[in-house]
C-alpha cells in the first residue's frame, strides 16, 4: 500500500484519537516533570491540523502534511506547537507533489522531521525529548525500507524503535525543555513528547497495515 | 477543584472580556487574543511586546501601557502563545521604529516568538528579540534550556519600556533589557500548588511540613523539596541562593512577589526579612514591589526578585507609567 | 496551617515592618501600631482616619496616602484596633480642621472608636464618625446590630478623601462619606474558608460543591450554604440581592474584589460576569476596580461592591489618589 | 470573708487563669458564630488587666477593678474589650474607696456592670450575648445578698445563674455582635461572651470560697 493523500489524512485523523485517548497521560506524564499541559497542547494542535486539512481537501501528501503542521502551528503554543508544526511542514515538502509515495520516500520524509525537530530546538539523542523516540524510529523505519519492506512494516518497526526510545527516556537527566529545570528530579520519568511521538507513529503503523 | 470559573475551557476568554471591560486604557482583541494600548502604537517609538501563558497575572496584559508595554499576547494557561498571535500583537504595537520581544526563557516561547519574528520581518517590521533569564534556582549551561525567565521580566518590561518613552532606538532599548535581565536574579519557594483549570489538580502536593524550593512559574516542582519552616529562614534561603550566584550589594530594586495564593499579610512580613537580610548584608533596598506581580494561578508561596541598581535604572524605574497593574508618575 | 510568618503572635508587627520598608511615603508607628502619612498632617485638611482588624490588607494601611486616609490603625488579626491607638491615628491625621472616623459597622470597631472619640474630644481634636454598612447580605433591623460594613468603605475613604483634599470641612466631608455608604452596596461569596494564623485551621470547613453565601470579612460563615456553582450564577446570584435591596441602574462604580486567595484571572473572569448581568439590567459600569482591596487573610472567594455614580461622585472617584494600594493622577 | 483589694486580684488573677485553660474552647465557641478570636481577646484582655493591677497596686477593691478594666480597654480590641472593660471600671467605680465591701455592695457593683454593658452595647436579654449570663448572675447574687448570705454564696448562686443563663443562649437568634449577622444560622450554638462571664464569675465564686 502506498502512502497518498488519503493515508495521510487518515494518519492524521488517527493521530489526533489517539492523543485524545491518552490525553490524561500525557498530562499527567507531563505534571511529573513539567508544566501538565502536553495532553490538551496535542489535543488542540492535532484538531487544528484535521481542520486545517479538511478546509484545504489538499490532494497529495505532501500538502496534507504542511496543511497539519501549519495547523499545529497556528493553535498549538508552547514547545510541542513549533516542534511538532514544522516535523509535519517539513516532512510534507520532503513529499514533494507526488500523488502517492513508497516506504523510501516516506522514510526521507520522516528523517526530515526529525532533522527539524533538532535544529528548531537544538536537543540532540539522550537530552530526554522527543528526539529520543523519533531518532530510532526513522533509523528503524529506513533499515526495513531500504531491504525494500512495505510502508506496513517499516512503520512498525518504527513504532516498536518509538517505544523502546521512549522506555529509555526514563533514566535520563532532561537537558531541554522545561523538565530540564529540575535538574537530577527529572529521572525517573517518561518524557511526554516522546510519548506522544510513540502514539503518532503507532497511529502511522495502524493507517498503514 | 473550586474556582471563579464558568468552564476550564473559558477561563482565558472570560478573563480577557473582564480584562476588557475594567480598563478601558487597553485594546483588547478577543479574537486574536491579543491585549494593546486604546491608542494604539506609539509612531516612532519602539514597540515592547511580551507574551506567554496565561495564569501569571497581572503579567503581561496588566503591563500594557504607558511606559510598559504596547502589547501582549496571552497563551493558554501555561502555554505559550503561537505565532500567529504574537504577529498580530507586534503588529499592533509598532509605530515604525522597530519592535522588541521580550521573551521568557521557555521553549516554547523562544520558538513561538522566533517564529512571530520572522513573520514580523516578512512583513517589514524589524524585531529584536531579548530572552530573560533570571532564575537562580536553575543552573545554567549551554546543553540545556538554560535558565527560566521570571520575575525579572517584570522589571525588564518597565525599564525597557522607559527607554522606549524616552526616544532611544530599537537596539538600545534592547541593550537596556539585556542589561536588566544581567543585573536581576530570581528565586522562589512555594507552600502550596496551584491548580491549572484543566488539569482540575494541584501540579504537586505537599505535606504540612514541605515546601518546594526553586519552583518557577508554572506550578512545576522546584528543584528540591525542603522542610517547612519561619519566614525569615525561607528568604534567608531564597537570598543565599541569589547572593551566592550574583552577589547583592549596594543599592538594590527588591520585589517580593506573591505566587497568587498567599495573602498581602504575609508578603509584608516576608519583605521585612528581606530587607533585614541585605542590610545585614550591606545592601541598601532603594526601590520596592510587594504584592502580586507574576503569580502562577492560585498558588501559594512567594518569590524574591533583586537588581542591582545604578543611576540610569534608577531614572528609568521611577519614570513614570501608567498600566493597569504598575501605575504612578501620572 | 502553612503560612509565610514566623510566628501567630509576630505577624501584625512583621508586616507593619515590612509596609514600613515597602513604603517611604508611609510613617509607620511600630509601638503605637499608626499608619500615617510620612509627611505629617496636613495643616487646615479635614484628617481620615479609619482602621479595623488587620487580616483585610490592603485596607487600611494602604489607603493611606494623598487623597485618601490619613492615619490608619490596624488592630489584631480580624479584632478591631484599642481606643488609644485609634487616639493616636487620630491626631496623627489631626490637621486642624478636624478629624472623620470611617468605621466599619461592628460592635468592636464602634464602640472602640466611639471610646477614641471621647478621648480626642478631651484633648481638644473635633471628630465625626461615619459607620459604613454596605453588606446587603444582612439583613438590617434597628433591633440588631445591623448591617457589615466591607467594600464600600474602599469607595468612602477614596472619594470622602478626595473631598477633604478638596478643602470640604469636617461636616461637609462626614456628609459626603454617609452619601457614598448609602448609594453603595456589597455581597460576598466564599469557596474556602481563610485561616486565622492563631486558629491554625480555616474559619469553616466546605465540601468540593459548596459555597458560603453572604458571607463577611471575618472569616465568618455566611448566611446559608449553597452548591457551587459556574462564575456567571454566583455574580448572578450576588447581583440579584444587590438589584432588590437597592435597584442597579444608570451609571455604577463596581469593584469585584478577591478575599486573598483567588486569583486575578479568576476575578477579571468574574467581573466579565458582573459587567454581563449590569448591562443586561440597564445599567453601566463607569468605573471599576478587579483586584484585593479588602480581604480575609487568604480565603478564596469574591466580593462585589456596587455604587451609584452621580457627576459629583465622579469626580471626586477620578480625583487623584496616591497610595500604596491606588494610585491614580499622580 | 469580706471583698477587699486582694481578693479583688485574686478574682482577676483566677479570671485570667480560666480563660487561660479554656481559651481554646472559647475561640471555637466564637469561630462556629463569630471571628474565632474570643479566646484570645480574653486571654489578651485578663492578662492586661493584670499587669494593669501589678503596675499600680492599688490598695482598695474598688481601684483593682478599675485598674482591671483599664488594662482591658487599653489592650483588648474587638467587642470584648470596651465592654469588659468598662464593665470593671463601673464596678470599681461603684465600690467607692471602701477598703472592703460586703455582699450587698459587691452585688451593686455588679450591677453597675451589667448597666454598663446594656448601655455601651444597646443589648437586652435574650439578645445572645454576655448579658444572657450576667443578668441572671446579677439577680442571683442580690438575692442571696437581700436574704443576709455571705460573698462566698452569693458568687456560687451567682456562677449557677450565669451557667444556666449561658446554656439558654443556646435556641437564642443572635440580635447583637457578630453572630448577629449569621440571622437564623446563629441558632444552636453558645454564645462565646456569655461563656467567658461564666467562666469569670465561677473565678469569683472560687476566690471567695
Ligand atoms: N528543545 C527541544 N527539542 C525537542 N523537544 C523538545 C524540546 N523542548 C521540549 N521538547 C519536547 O516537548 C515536550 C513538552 O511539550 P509541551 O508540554 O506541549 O510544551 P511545553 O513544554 O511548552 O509545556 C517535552 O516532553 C519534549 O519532548
Ligand atoms: N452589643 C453587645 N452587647 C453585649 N455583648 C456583646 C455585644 N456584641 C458582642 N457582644 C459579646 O461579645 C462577644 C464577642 O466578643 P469578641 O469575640 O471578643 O469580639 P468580636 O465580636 O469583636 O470579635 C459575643 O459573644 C457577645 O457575648
Ligand atoms: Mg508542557
Ligand atoms: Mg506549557
Ligand atoms: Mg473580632
Ligand atoms: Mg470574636
Amino acid at each position: 500500500m502506498a502512502f497518498d493523500a488519503q493515508t495521510a489524512t487518515a494518519w492524521i485523523t488517527a493521530s489526533e484519537a489517539a492523543v485524545k485517548a491518552d490525553e490524561a497521560r500525557l498530562t499527567s506524564l507531563d505534571a511529573a516533570i513539567g508544566d501538565g499541559d502536553h495532553g490538551a497542547n496535542m489535543a488542540r494542535g492535532l484538531a487544528a491540523a484535521s481542520t486545517n486539512i479538511a478546509e484545504r481537501a489538499p490532494s497529495t501528501p505532501g500538502d496534507v502534511l504542511v496543511a497539519a503542521g501549519r495547523g499545529i502551528v497556528a493553535k498549538t503554543g508552547g514547545a510541542s506547537g513549533p516542534l511538532y508544526g514544522s516535523a509535519f511542514r517539513r516532512a510534507g515538502k520532503a513529499l514533494g507533489d507526488a500523488a502517492s509515495v513508497e516506504a523510501p520516500v516516506l522514510g526521507a520524509a520522516l528523517e526530515a522531521a526529525l532533522t527539524a525537530i533538532k535544529e528548531l530546538g537544538g536537543a540532540n539523542e539522550g537530552d530526554k525529548t522527543m528526539v529520543d523516540a523519533l531518532t530510532p524510529a526513522v533509523a528503524a523505519f529506513q533499515a526495513v525500507a531500504a531491504d525494500g519492506g512495505p510502508i506496513a512494516a517499516a512503520a512498525a518497526a518504527a513504532a516498536d524503535a518509538a517505544e523502546q526510545g521512549l522506555s529509555a527516556t526514563v533514566p535520563l537527566q532532561a537537558r531541554k525543555g522545561r523538565a530540564s529545570y529540575l535538574g537530577p528530579r527529572s529521572i525517573g520519568h517518561e518524557d511526554p513528547g516522546a510519548a506522544s511521538t510513540t502514539l503518532i507513529l503507532r497511529a502511522l503503523a495502524e493507517v498503514t497495515a | 477543584m473550586k474556582k471563579l470559573i464558568n468552564s476550564p475551557d473559558s477561563v482565558i476568554a472570560d478573563a480577557l472580556r473582564g480584562m476588557a471591560a475594567a480598563h478601558p486604557s487597553l485594546a483588547v482583541d478577543l479574537e486574536n487574543r491579543v491585549i494593546s494600548r486604546a491608542g494604539g502604537a506609539t509612531q516612532g517609538k519602539v514597540g515592547l511586546v511580551s507574551g506567554g501563558g496565561s495564569g501569571h497575572e497581572p503579567l503581561h496584559g496588566g503591563y500594557v501601557g504607558y511606559g510598559m508595554l504596547d502589547a501582549a499576547a496571552p497563551g493558554e494557561v501555561y502555554t505559550s502563545p503561537v505565532p500567529d498571535q504574537i504577529l498580530a500583537a507586534t503588529k499592533a504595537a509598532d509605530g515604525g521604529a522597530g519592535v522588541l520581544h521580550i521573551v521568557k526563557n521557555y521553549t516554547g516561547d523562544v520558538l513561538n516568538f522566533r517564529m512571530a519574528a520572522e513573520l514580523a520581518e516578512d512583513e517589514d517590521v524589524r524585531v529584536v528579540s531579548v530572552v530573560t533569564n533570571d532564575d537562580a534556582a536553575v543552573e545554567d549551561s549551554t546543553y540545556t534550556a538554560g535558565r527560566r525567565g521570571v520575575g525579572g521580566t517584570v522589571f525588564v518590561e518597565k525599564i525597557a519600556g522607559a527607554a522606549a518613552e524616552e526616544g532611544a532606538d530599537l537596539d538600545t532599548v534592547a541593550r537596556v533589557a539585556m542589561h536588566v535581565n544581567e543585573v536581576t536574579r530570581s528565586f522562589a519557594i512555594a507552600l502550596h500548588a496551584g491548580t491549572v483549570p484543566a488539569a482540575g489538580k494541584p501540579g504537586f502536593d505537599l505535606a504540612e511540613n514541605e515546601v518546594e524550593l526553586g519552583v518557577g512559574i508554572h506550578g512545576e516542582p522546584g528543584r528540591e523539596r525542603g522542610a517547612m519552616a519561619p519566614v525569615h529562614d525561607l528568604i534567608g534561603y531564597s537570598l543565599d541562593v541569589i547572593h551566592a550566584d550574583r552577589p547583592i550589594s549596594g543599592d538594590v530594586l527588591v520585589m517580593l512577589n506573591g505566587q497568587g495564593g498567599s495573602p498581602l499579610i504575609e508578603l509584608y512580613g516576608a519583605f521585612a526579612e528581606a530587607v533585614a537580610w541585605i542590610e545585614g548584608h550591606g545592601g541598601r533596598v532603594a526601590r520596592s514591589l510587594v504584592g502580586d506581580y507574576i503569580t502562577s494561578l492560585d498558588q501559594e508561596g512567594f518569590s524574591i526578585t533583586v537588581m542591582s541598581l545604578d543611576d540610569d535604572l534608577l531614572r528609568l524605574w521611577d519614570a513614570p507609567v501608567a498600566t493597569p497593574a504598575l501605575r504612578w508618575g501620572r
